[in-house]
């Protein structure tokens, strides 16, 4: 039940992107085609989820016994741009194919906050789940990470959806482009309201 | 960009770079360690300053159990013995964990109350912060004459309107103080006073749920 | 419940206010422009020269390749001239003009009314009279029927449909046919389904037309106790549904099977000839009659007169148009063919051809479009797709050149029907786009399978 | 407090470290495998994509160029002969210079000459129409209208002239990237060398039907009169299927043919003066008289030579 | 007769346009409509009118000065946006909170888009979900008029509302029913509380009936939310009837009729296909019924259309009609 | 480039927000009022200014193949300290901003000018190219910030001027969507003359 809550949280209530704004420069950058989003969605998850994997273990077992919390953004970001690029070679040495496919969304996750963004909410923020608060444990974080990226894909697929089919429809010159896609945002972000307390 | 890379100046540059800022940082960690502390320091002594009488010694923060959940109490001792009592209780609200200091005399009266943290919706649960209407009527709120829950619930708090559910959270972190002040003094719990049931075995009711 | 196709379709009025009357043959005019390229496939080639005497049935033209036909002469007299003339639309075409002089027939051209069922055994033979006829379909594509009727090595035909459908608003020229010539019509078919080897003939008539249907059972049972011949053939009525004489959806509606993408209806085990390309068939094999002139069924409620008419190919439409009053005040628009699938007329001064099927004359309120406003993604057109299309799609796509995204919705297998544009509340040209795509991806489609 | 700080600097300088071992394997590992000047090569390219030069895209263009080596068969029609310059430059060869085009819309055909024979409906698509028929006007070969070409055009250089009913060109926007020639059904719009100081002599009609029924759809058609022919001293123009044609390589842009063409189908354009239509006329006739007498007199000269 | 007129075939059209089908939408909601002002009187007339003008109203200056184009109110469908609209909010809605989602409506949800057809989200929708959202306090607070059907109508609340107070103070659905008087003739007939179109479901079945008659809309969307609300709500009704309410409940309450007749059908934002309608169904009935067992709102239809709405594009993608001749 | 044109053209050509489209989430996230969004913006400019000039000044000797990671490394170390000092100094604004502080860190602008300014020019220039696009995004956050104030709590740099609730949507999650959408289309309409 926990776990099932931990994920209907991640993905639909606290949608990252729709009700928590992480990530979204890459979010309305690469959103135009359903097959980059597609692509792109894949990279998040893997490399949040991996991401926050690393950074927890770095915050538990490095950071917080020699009581260096404040070092985290530095430390976490550091990690994580070095794994983006560990992936990057090992994905193209292990799998050319997946490479072609994720591979050049690689160099656009390290800017998106939302993998430093997850890596510290997981380490610094209280979570309730309809539960005492409390810290995620390391099940819980990786699961709640992943769920989240998810919640990303999710996000990011409806939207390149209708952007592809925003494009071929009739809106007017001056709300082409960004701003259309905004307010399209926008109204989703507002339905994704409905999930609002599902706990 | 100047420089060819090749595997000593690479290696050589990042990890001078790291050294530098981290000296950096550590001088300025070193520098604001103190007033931040301090800072730190300050804001829960307002915290708990707002919610209690003027005057007395205020204990070091005190380890209980607060509605189920670990939490702290700091007393006010005056003349040698405790006078008031400042309790750190949190609850689940409309939007996540409401977070309450709430002050509370012996004599089971509620001094006043603050807000330490909350997530509820900005112009609804969010007014629990800012409604002077709501906020002003903890002040001297006597447990023993009134019934710690929401009108709606048949008790004498008012619900901001239109967020009865912050309400309830409020009023339930507030009976939570109240009655551990009372298990300190070896009183009963509130409970009885307003007559309203804990369903017995209720599945959350140690997780600060309102289960009311 | 009758059969109908299982896709889409739609039901337009059928206002066949002409069905009561018999065909009448039109008089001979005095000048007849017969136009080389009648059918589909490449032009065929003049064999007359100017000032050269010819008869009627008279081969004048030769085929220019093999999906080609003979064109004979319609009249007797000399021949003018072999110039471009503008045909309906108006573009030139190269044309024999013929000036009439009396009605000489070619010897050998049986033109007594007496009913021939016995048919000749050489398959061959047969194949080569109807070729020697000139013999197109007549149901509105003028493909050769000859070359349809030759089916390449290893694939066998089931069935033979005859199409009496004339699933088209106001059009009754196939239906007078039945009722009038049934008999010839029933032989036909006997003849094409002995060339084509099959033991089944289905003549498929909508259920609109009772008379018709009565009438061809009753022709069939006694013919069937005259020779063995007309053994297999049977007439089915089918639902009144447009587009249901579209070959395909035919196919769907009698045999329950769909004729795959990019195949031909032969790869299913089916051949499909028109009522009229039968009679024609009857006409050249039995008669040794070429096809030189044919039913033309000339309508529309603001006409003076309807008609069914026989009419010699070549004839100018303005001597139809006179021959029954002349064009009436209130009409815009005159059709070739039915207000579904017929193309509009830009020239009155062109004659008619082998296909040529009527003349309907529209007025503004019958046939303006609607302006066109935003598609509401209602899907009627959708719904109305007999090929179960997306036309609201593939006007999108048009719009925005996906060619990639318009094969993958098939665009190649538009009908051009017109059951989309016909169906759409919002106005939009829907058939306009689809037609000029499906053009674009068939040029695609070819020079790719020309590359492999 | 000072643990704290050594430790600060020992962990991030030692995450630095590894972080630097890392990239510097990533950057062994990687060496640049793609030609980089296909890469600034496309820089150079104005990206429009338009695919004028025959490739799927300027992209496609600079992979072709730079596997190639060389500029033989390859012209960016958009960019013309600056970009082609630079290309060169950066491939290390010469470039042939072309002369530089325009698109010209050969139908003079306006409404006022061209009346109006029907009426369409239907999508306002010239390809729509010339599939359906052979236009509004009796003329089937003159433009029909409803712009494919200005639809066609990715630079804004041509517009429908509400007055004329026909497409204009502005030449300082068309590239000559020939997309307007591939969408028009009518085959009207030509590509031509824009012509010294962009002056240009060009027959403005491509009507085929024989001279009096084009005359009958269209003042301003050519009826294919050979007058034209009869009037260069150039051997500029040819006539073929009843219309004239003017090759730019041989016109020498004297005008004579404009001022003697009955049917002002023959346009000049960007002359610095308007042309004297009576006096070149006079000039011509003048000159084609003497021709015909020095004809006769030779002939007289010849016969009597035979007698 | 001088000239004559081409166009490609074909030369005749069927005799519905834009306009007759946004006609006829219109007509269906009448009895709704109609039910609403007997009960609620002048100030449900007041909302419905200020919505409905102020649609119209928005989508003329909209058409003719953003979009620069002819005015397309003729079409009617800002009408229907109006009416649904207000059928979506309480009668007591401050005529100025009806004029905000209004211009959310059409503004935001209609023209910004481009106009008819091109928005993808229902602009009725968007307008009440952004109220729902902006002032919780007025739509979810009212006063209730004197009941007609002899019941006493005191609270404010409806009945899914009810529900959800009284199980999060620890009621028993059985008892909470039974406490409050539900019948389901009454809430078929006339179910007071809530917005207008919460009112009668007999009322809004008339106009669905109309609207199958003639053809308007095909019912798969709307038998797709039924099916899928009364099987997973009698799955957990059977589970716990304590804490869950029943099926023939949920089809009955809230803007469960009205969405999945009127909203959830609505061309634009729905899937083309037949399949793709169903697929949109089942997603609209179990977001609903998720959000009212489990989520904050009492009432999920609005949110669970809108967020169907979102994937149509994809639902359009992967469910095509059946064609012809191909696998 | 003068000077001048250094500093101004963040505000209008350059603009982060509405033109370069940058630092979307703290964009959103931070400006449910003006005070907040002015607040984030000053954070940022901060960051922005200070690993400018310090990126400007070790760029020649960094190897091609580590800029990305070293810049990031002096971006954090600026973005620790801010958050440092504000932990002291200015604990509720630092409380506000949470999670959007450490992330100025990825904040494309910040690396973005590094990249494409401050590695190629002087100290001096690269300090005030990053006050330029500084000031700009915080004008442009101060802006969206007010804007969703007023309609949403019906107050404006925390001045009431509505006794009750503006709408509440646009203090939430979709107001910002909607607010930065429509506000773009007026920049682009009205100021940028696009
Ligand atoms: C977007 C939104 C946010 C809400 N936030 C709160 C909140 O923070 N606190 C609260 O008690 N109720 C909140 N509510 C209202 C509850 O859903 C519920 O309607 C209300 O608490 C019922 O209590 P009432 O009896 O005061 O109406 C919110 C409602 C909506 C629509
Ligand atoms: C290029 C082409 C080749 C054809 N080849 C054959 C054939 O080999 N056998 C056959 O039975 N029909 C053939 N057909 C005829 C078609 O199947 C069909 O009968 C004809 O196009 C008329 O159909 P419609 O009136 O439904 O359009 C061919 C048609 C075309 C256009
Ligand atoms: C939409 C559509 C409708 C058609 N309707 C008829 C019809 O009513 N009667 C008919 O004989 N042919 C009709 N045809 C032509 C048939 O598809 C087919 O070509 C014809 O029956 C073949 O016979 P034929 O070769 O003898 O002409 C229609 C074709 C299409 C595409
Ligand atoms: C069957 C039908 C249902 C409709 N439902 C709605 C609706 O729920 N909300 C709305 O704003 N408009 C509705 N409309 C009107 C119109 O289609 C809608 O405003 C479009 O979304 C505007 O582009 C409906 C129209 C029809 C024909
Ligand atoms: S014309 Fe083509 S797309 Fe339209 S209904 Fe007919 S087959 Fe379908
Ligand atoms: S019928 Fe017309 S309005 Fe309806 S979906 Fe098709 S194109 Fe759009
Ligand atoms: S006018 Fe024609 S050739 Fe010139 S740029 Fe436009 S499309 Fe290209
Ligand atoms: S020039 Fe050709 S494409 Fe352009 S409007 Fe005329 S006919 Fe159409
Ligand atoms: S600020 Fe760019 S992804 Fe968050």
């Amino acid at each position: 039940m926990e776990i099932l809550l931990i994920i209907v949280s991640a993905i639909f209530v606290n949608n990252i992107v729709l009700a928590q704004f992480l990530g979204i420069c890459p979010y309305l950058g690469v959103s135009n085609k359903l097959s980059t989003a597609t692509g792109m969605s894949a990279a998040v998850c893997f490399v949040i989820t991996l991401a926050t994997l690393v950074t927890y273990l770095l915050n538990k077992y490095l950071l917080l016994p020699f009581g260096l919390e404040f070092l985290q953004t530095i430390a976490f970001i550091l990690v994580i741009a070095a794994l983006v690029q560990m992936v990057e070679i090992v994905l193209k040495k292990v799998s050319p194919s997946l490479y072609q496919a994720l591979g050049i969304f690689l160099p656009l996750i390290t800017t998106n906050c939302a993998v430093l963004g997850v890596a510290i909410n997981v380490v610094t923020k209280e979570f309730t789940f309809g539960l005492p608060s409390h810290m995620l444990g390391l099940g819980e974080a990786v699961l709640y990470a992943f769920a989240t990226s998810l919640g990303y894909g999710l996000a990011m697929v409806l939207f390149a959806g209708l952007r592809e089919h925003l494009a071929l429809s009739d809106v007017p010159k001056a709300f082409r482009g960004v701003p259309i896609a905004l307010i399209t945002v926008g109204i989703l972000a507002m339905a994704f309201m409905g999930f609002s307390g599902i706990a | 960009m100047a420089v060819q890379s090749n595997f000593r100046n690479m290696v050589l540059c990042l990890t001078a770079v790291c050294l530098v800022c981290s000296a950096l940082l550590a001088g300025v960690y070193a520098m604001t360690k103190d007033p931040i502390d301090k800072t730190n320091a300050e804001i829960l002594r307002a915290s708990i300053g707002a919610v209690l009488p003027e005057g007395g010694e205020l204990s070091e923060a005190k380890d209980a159990e607060i509605g189920g959940q670990a939490s702290e109490y700091y007393v006010l001792m005056r003349d040698g013995s405790p006078a008031a009592y400042a309790v750190k209780s949190t609850v689940v609200g409309f939007g996540g964990p409401l977070a309450l200091m709430v002050g509370v005399t012996t004599d089971g009266i509620v001094y006043n109350t603050s807000v330490l943290s909350h997530q509820e919706t900005p112009g609804l649960g969010a007014k629990c912060n800012t409604d002077a209407k709501f906020m002003g009527q903890w002040q001297g709120f006597d447990t023993n004459s009134k019934v710690l829950a929401v009108t709606k619930d048949g008790g004498d708090v008012d619900a901001i309107t239109a967020s009865t559910i912050t309400s309830r959270a409020y009023a339930l972190a507030v009976k939570n103080a109240v009655d551990f002040v009372r298990s300190l003094a070896g009183a009963a719990p509130t409970d009885g006073a307003s007559g309203a049931s804990v369903p017995a075995g209720a599945p959350k009711n140690d997780g600060g749920q309102i289960d009311e | 419940m009758n059969r109908t196709f299982s896709i889409g379709g739609v039901h337009p009025h059928d206002n066949k206010i002409s069905r009561g009357c018999a065909i009448e043959t039109l008089p001979v005019p005095e000048t007849v422009y017969i136009q080389l390229s009648q059918h589909i496939g490449a032009p065929a080639k003049p064999i007359v020269a100017v000032g050269d005497k010819v008869k009627v049935g008279q081969p004048i033209a030769e085929p220019g390749g093999f999906v080609s036909a003979f064109i004979h002469s319609s009249v007797s007299g000399t021949v003018k001239s072999i110039a471009p003339r503008k045909d309906l639309a108006g573009n030139p075409q190269m044309a024999v003009e013929i000036a009439v002089e009396g009605d000489e027939w070619l010897e050998g051209i049986d033109t007594s009314d007496t009913l021939l069922t016995d048919i000749p055994s050489d398959d061959k033979a047969i194949l080569a009279k109807i070729r020697l006829g000139g013999v197109v379909g007549l149901g509105g594509a003028t493909f050769p029927t000859h070359v349809k009727l030759s089916p390449p090595p290893g694939k066998k035909c089931d069935m033979l449909i005859i199409n009496g459908c004339e699933c088209e608003p106001y059009l009754t020229s196939d239906f007078r046919t039945l009722l009038e010539k049934g008999e010839q019509v029933a032989v036909g078919t006997a003849i094409l389904k002995q060339v084509l080897g099959v033991d089944q003939a289905t003549i498929a008539i909508e259920e609109n037309k009772p008379e018709a249907i009565a009438h061809m059972e009753e022709v069939l049972a006694s013919l069937r106790k005259l020779s063995s011949n007309y053994a297999g053939i049977r007439v089915m009525s089918l639902r009144k549904r447009y587009p249901q004489g579209g070959e395909k959806q035919l196919i769907d509606a009698v045999m329950h099977r769909q004729v795959p993408s990019g195949a031909l209806p032969i790869d299913v085990g089916a051949v499909v000839q028109n009522v009229a390309t039968a009679l024609a068939v009857y006409d050249a094999v039995q008669k040794n009659k070429p096809v030189i002139d044919n039913s033309i069924t000339v309508t529309g409620e603001c006409f003076p007169r309807q008609a069914n008419l026989l009419v010699r190919v070549g004839t100018p439409l303005s001597f139809i148009i006179d021959y029954l009053g002349g064009v009436p005040e209130d009409a815009v628009k005159v059709i070739s063919g039915g207000p579904m699938m017929g193309r509009a007329i830009a020239n009155l001064d062109a004659a008619t051809l082998k296909g040529t099927s009527s003349l309907l004359f529209l007025t503004a309120a019958q046939t303006s479009r609607r302006a066109e406003t935003a598609c509401i993604r209602c899907g009627k057109c959708a719904d109305a797709c007999p090929m179960g299309l997306e036309p609201f799609l593939l006007v999108r796509l048009a719009r925005a050149g996906m060619t990639a995204e318009l094969e993958e919705n098939a665009v190649q297998d538009c009908i051009e029907c017109g059951c989309c544009l016909y169906s759409c509340p919002a106005g939009i040209p829907l058939l306009d786009h689809i037609r000029m795509a499906k053009g674009q991806m068939l040029g695609i489609i070819r020079s790719r399978n020309a590359k492999k | 407090m000072s643990t704290t700080i050594i430790w600060t600097i020992v962990i991030i300088a030692s995450l630095g470290l590894v972080l630097a071992v890392v990239l510097f394997l990533v950057a062994e590992r990687f060496k640049v495998e793609e030609d980089p000047r296909i890469d600034i090569v496309e820089k150079t390219m104005p990206g429009a994509n338009c695919g004028g030069c025959g490739f799927a895209g300027c992209r496609a263009f600079a992979d072709a160029v730079v596997k190639a080596g060389n500029l033989d068969s390859a012209f960016c029609p958009v960019g013309g002969n600056e970009t082609m310059k630079q290309v060169a430059s950066i491939l290390g060869v010469a470039v042939v210079e072309k002369a530089p085009s325009v698109a010209v819309v050969r139908c003079n055909g306006s409404c006022a000459v061209r009346p109006k024979i029907n009426d369409y409906q239907g999508a306002q698509s010239c390809k729509v129409k010339a599939a359906l028929y052979a236009g509004d006007t009796g003329c089937s070969f003159g433009c029909l209208g409803c712009g494919d070409c200005v639809a066609a055009c990715q630079f804004g250089a041509l517009k429908m002239n509400p007055e004329t009913g026909l497409p204009e060109v502005d030449e300082s926007l068309c590239t000559a990237c020939g997309a307007c020639v591939k969408a028009c059904p009518k085959a009207i719009i030509e590509i031509r060398p824009k012509g010294p100081r962009g002056m240009r002599e060009f027959v403005s009609c491509v009507n085929k039907d024989k001279g009096p029924s084009a005359r009958k759809a269209c003042a301003n058609a050519c009826i294919g009169c050979g007058i034209c022919v009869k009037t260069c001293t150039h051997g500029a123009i040819v006539l073929e299927n009843n219309v004239a044609w003017i090759d730019p390589a041989k016109c020498k842009l004297c005008r004579e043919c404009e001022a003697m063409c009955p049917t002002g189908a023959i346009h000049g354009i960007n002359f610095p003066k308007p042309l004297d239509k009576e006096a070149v006329k006079g000039r011509v006739q003048e000159r084609q008289k003497k021709a015909r007498e020095a004809e006769a007199a030779a002939k007289v000269a010849v016969e009597k030579k035979e007698d | 007769m001088n000239k004559l007129l081409v166009s490609p075939s074909p030369h005749i059209h069927a005799d519905v346009s834009t306009r007759t089908l946004m006609r006829d939408v219109i007509i269906a909601l009448l009895p709704a409509v109609a039910v609403s002002v007997v009960f609620y009187g002048w100030k449900e007339l007041l909302v419905l009118g200020v919505s409905v003008a102020c649609c119209v109203l928005l989508e003329y200056l909209a058409t003719r000065f953003l979009l620069k184009a002819p005015s397309t109110v003729g079409d009617l469908s800002a009408v229907v946006t109006g009416i649904l609209l207000a059928l979506n909010l309480p009668y007591t809605t401050p005529w100025w909170v009806v004029l905000i989602g209004a211009i959310v409506a059409v503004g935001v949800g209609k023209m910004t888009f481009g106009g008819l057809g091109q928005n993808v989200f229902n602009p009725a929708l968007v307008g009440r979900v952004f109220l729902l959202i902006s002032f919780p306090t007025y739509m979810t607070h009212w006063e209730m008029p004197q009941g007609l059907f002899g019941v006493d109508a005191v609270t404010g609340a409806t009945p899914l509302g009810v529900i959800k107070e009284g199980l999060l103070q620890g009621g028993t659905v059985p008892q909470l029913m039974a406490d409050h008087g539900y019948s389901y003739g009454q809430m078929l007939l006339a179910n007071m509380g809530g917005s207008a179109g919460e009112l009668s479901a007999l009322a809004l079945l008339l106009g669905f009936i109309y609207l199958l008659v003639r053809r308007v809309i095909k019912p798969h969307i709307t038998l797709s939310i039924w099916a899928t609300v009364a099987l997973v709500s009698l799955i957990f009704w059977l589970a716990a009837p304590d804490r869950f309410t029943d099926p023939l409940f949920n089809l009955l309450t809230g803007g469960m009729i009205l969405g999945s007749c009127f909203m959830a059908t609505d061309y634009v934002t729905s899937p083309m296909s037949v399949m793709g309608g169903i697929v949109f169904g089942i997603g609209i009935g179990f977001i609903t019924l998720m959000i009212r067992y489990f989520g904050s709102y009492p009432e999920g239809m609005s949110f669970a259309i809108l967020l169907m709405n979102a994937t149509v594009p994809l639902l359009n993608r992967w469910f095509h009609q059946k064609k012809y001749g191909r696998a | 480039m003068s000077k001048f044109q250094l500093i101004t053209k963040g505000l209008v050509k350059d603009n982060p927000t509405f033109v370069l489209l940058l630092g979307m989430c703290p964009t959103l996230a931070t400006t449910t009022s003006a005070v907040n969004g002015l607040s984030m913006g000053l954070a940022t400019l901060f960051v922005l200014v200070l690993s400018n000039m310090a990126i400007s000044a070790i760029a020649p000797v960094v190897p091609d193949k580590v800029h990305i990671p070293v810049y990031i490394v002096v971006i954090a170390t600026f973005v620790t300290i801010l958050q440092l000092l504000m932990q002291a100094y200015t604990p509720d604004i630092y409380v506000t901003l949470g999670l959007f502080i450490p992330l100025i860190v990825v904040n494309c602008i910040v690396l973005g000018r590094a990249e494409a300014f401050a590695c190629k020019n002087s100290v001096v220039d690269s300090a005030l190219d990053g006050l330029g696009v500084g000031i700009g995004f915080t004008v442009s956050l101060t802006v969206i910030g007010l804007v969703r104030e007023i309609l949403g709590s019906g107050s404006a740099f925390g001045w009431k001027f509505l006794s009750g609730d503006g709408m509440l949507a646009f203090v939430m999650a979709p107001g910002a969507f909607l607010v930065l959408g429509y506000l773009m289309v007026l920049f682009n309409k009205f100021i940028a003359k696009k």
